[in-house]
């Protein structure tokens, strides 16, 4: 999954998912939030790889994560940040494993069975970091064309990694532009369009999750989201999912929840912060 | 208006850093701190953020509340991917690393992933995120932390980030071929480490704190140093500086 | 050494290079040409470390690389294309090898000394690419801030990979721009400052090799050069050296050989074939 | 006007580019094939350059005499880094790769490096450039290439670019675990491998071209096709389109 912590989150991808009440999934993420909570309290997700779950400081220790990590209902299997996108670039680069001097000596080097490997031309022994070919990739990006040509402003997270490294790539975007246009910023293309499989123009698809230069995320939507929990645990999760999720027919629906006050509001924010 | 505990820590912490050098912070008092010190001694120190963002300029009154979003990226300087920012620092661009935990040991080993055994924890923690990699790749890492008892361990129930793991050169036995945590920055005063044994010692505490009131908030056996220093106080400018950073004392308290 | 071929060669640092008569040097470089031949007739280089050199389809191999290696006076070590590349990208990334699936089972396997690693997690064979860490890097980029934040217009070649793999960096830029104007694209910065040991302001910079969208190869100049070279050899490049590396005392003399008349129309050329 | 060799290389080249695949070229003839191919019948076709270029639409009248200029990134998708580009192919997403080469032998190995002894060459030739890349990493190689007997040796001096080795499964058993030449496509016909030897054979000829012409102009011993076919002559339309591409004919001859 594409996209870190409340940063380009495909949430319009993951709401379908569940919509489709998929079981049995992994969930391969280098920073998970709400999405990865979710996907735990849906029974989408049996597994996550990831490096760190909760949803931000003022928000503490995810109690949703908690319950079904402690209470065995789901597997966390944690690597270092860098480790998972070693993971992901060395199934980019379609290598078995990339060299790294990280994890080593870590009780993670342990629990995640990481191996090491001799430098055949000095003997140093380095860390092996396997590489991760997802079956699937979701991804949320700024601006597409019609042959899959995808471009992301701001940070770009791991998303042109985790393109690479997947089988099957599915993309929504912000805006879907003329041909003409990739070809006058060429040098902005970071997913060349024979990586994509399936692409769709969803604006605002990550929403109450940002997407740099165009909203930023709704920290109160946030906050009303886990003092919710708060009192009432994966209840709480359940009825979101009931609003958010399940009876809204369309994304536009979904999008009518927030209103365009707080769309047009977030927007203001993130220009203020990027121009 | 008397100091927070959090400004003592982020002052600090601030001084630990030089001009001309890179910080890898983590947002919270870390990031605080590095944005002080910039402002304070340090103008030319590069902030570098593991959501893949270099030499912010953080708005005042705007602080992020994590490490990828705008907030955090303000008027940055470079946006590479979050792989190659941990890559920076396995090549030794960072220079300093910054980080906090849940339990810190003797060794200064420090755990963010679990309370109790991994497999079944009694409390599981958000986990690592970059904390791994810092502790493994910056030429330096400086610990961050509230003092308490429950937090400072003989040894950590889970290794998630290496300090000098059981001392006695298995750092660098393990692979891990430089770095290691110099300083460990407390409410109660500066703590490093003896060279050959690599265990915690005192080096100074803050004004108005007793050794064995340290030695109440630590669960393990502390050296001390050959000369017990006292730490400067928070200077007005500082806290100055420092408090116009969060207004809204977000994080100051 | 910057670059590729013809395009974003950092001429006015190889020029400086032959003006202080430096000896014995290793060059590394992806694809070379006429500064290879310059570094070469002057005494400069020793070995080249490079998958071709010649200068381009319509001017055949070259003449000068020919008598220089057959003649032994300078090694040429044969890398692949991407093995090349590999060697600077594990250096960047401050590992000791890269795996890789290329150079397997060819002759330039052996001449290279290549060796092989066993992925642990599966047992496949995988070729071992060395890091290779340059003592120094020259590079020529189109805008920089004054504290060495470098951005690239068009194809980014190997630059970033170099300027990490080196010990010491030097940049030249076709432009310095306010600190402001970086933080405005921030996602176009590629070489972070604190990777820069020095910075220079030079205009036209690879002239007259290309540099993106500022100005096209002087393609004419090569003809000249070339057919000099077939008429005299190696005694056609000294002085091609005294004309434009030696004599004139300054960069700006030395653009005064090709006339301001010849620069604008390079310009043109590169903004009709970029816009 | 006749069909000129490097007219009937492009041609029968760009036959074999099929639409919504991916085609590695170097300049010259394998660009022109594959711009053809896009004009022609396949224009989905995304032509990758090894400068790091993906998607180009050649300007008509300006070719580039290089894999990094302006004139080969004319109106590209994308511009990552060449070795990226590499990398791409690495992970199997070029379909196929266009070769040329000094030598070629038996069973379709390639020699751009050295005539003579690699350590004193009696001919020192550019290199490989990204030749052995694209010869370990494309799904699939064509070789286009004038047929001169000096060229089609039994054995290269040099092998720079793998086809099959030796034949008999030695090129994956040297760990290239995918691609190899598939055709050759020279002045006097179209060749393949034997599936099991893979050693070179006829499978087409050009119309007027007789076997022995062929076996005279190539210095091994040739395998010759059960059936054997003879090409279509370059289409009225296919020639219209490629001379268009190049005008002032710098590469058509």
């Amino acid at each position: 999954m594409g996209g870190c912590l409340f940063s380009r989150t495909p949430l319009a991808l993951v709401r379908e998912i569940l919509r489709q009440r998929r079981r049995g999934l992994t969930l391969a993420r280098n920073l998970m939030c709400t999405e990865g909570e979710f996907m735990m309290v849906a029974g989408a997700a049996e597994r996550v790889m990831t490096s760190w779950m909760s949803i931000g400081l003022p928000w503490g220790v995810s109690r949703i994560m908690r319950d079904y990590v402690e209470g065995g209902r789901v597997a966390f299997e944690e690597w270092s940040h860098l480790a998972l996108g070693l993971r992901f670039r060395a199934a980019a680069m379609g290598v078995p494993f990339l060299p790294a001097l990280t994890m080593l000596g870590s009780d993670l080097a342990a629990t995640t069975g990481l191996k090491t490997v001799m430098d055949p031309y000095t003997g140093a022994t380095v860390a092996a970091v396997p590489a991760l070919f997802p079956d699937v990739a979701i991804l949320h990006v700024h601006r597409a064309d019609r042959f899959g040509n995808c471009q992301i402003d701001g940070y770009p997270h791991m998303d042109a990694d985790i393109a690479r490294a997947a089988a099957t790539v599915l993309v929504t975007t912000e805006e879907i532009v003329p041909e003409e246009e990739t070809r006058r910023h060429a040098d902005r293309t970071v997913i060349p369009g024979f990586v994509v499989d399936a692409l769709v123009h969803v604006p605002f698809g990550s929403f109450p999750h940002e997407c740099y230069g165009l909203y930023e995320a709704d920290f109160a939507h946030f906050d009303t989201y886990v003092t919710a929990i708060q009192g009432a645990g994966a209840r709480a999760v359940e009825e979101y999912l009931d609003r958010y999720v399940y009876a809204p027919p369309s994304f536009a629906d979904y999008l009518d929840l927030f209103g365009g006050e707080r769309l047009a509001q977030q927007r203001r924010l993130a220009i203020e912060l990027t121009q | 208006m008397s100091v927070t505990p959090a400004e003592l820590l982020a002052v600090i912490a601030a001084r630990e850093l030089r001009d001309d050098s890179t910080v890898f912070a983590g947002v919270g008092v870390p990031l605080l701190a590095a944005a002080l010190a910039q402002q304070h001694h340090a103008p030319r120190l590069t902030i570098v953020i593991e959501g893949g963002i270099i030499g912010p300029r953080i708005k005042p009154g705007r602080l992020p509340i994590s490490t990828n979003e705008m907030r955090a990226a303000h008027r940055a300087q470079m946006l590479p991917t979050i792989t190659d920012i941990f890559l920076f620092a396995q090549r030794g661009f960072l220079d300093v690393g910054f980080m906090g935990g849940a339990q810190i040991d003797a060794h200064g080993n420090v755990n963010t992933s679990v309370l109790g055994e991994y497999a079944r924890p009694k409390v599981r923690l958000p986990g690592t995120g970059g904390a791994n990699d810092i502790a493994s790749l910056c030429r330096e890492v400086v610990i961050v932390t509230p003092h308490e008892r429950r937090r400072f361990v003989e040894r950590v129930d889970f290794v998630t980030s290496p300090g000098w793991l059981d001392g006695d050169g298995s750092r660098p036995r393990a692979g891990l071929l430089f770095g290691g945590v110099t300083h460990v920055v407390t409410t109660l005063g500066l703590f490093g480490f003896d060279p050959d044994s690599r265990r915690m010692r005192v080096e100074a505490l803050h004004p108005g704190v007793s050794l064995d009131q340290v030695r109440e908030n630590t669960g393990f056996e502390l050296l001390t140093a050959a000369s017990l220093a006292t730490t400067e106080p928070p200077a007005p400018d500082e806290l100055e500086l420092l408090r116009a950073l969060d207004p809204e004392r977000r994080f100051l308290g």
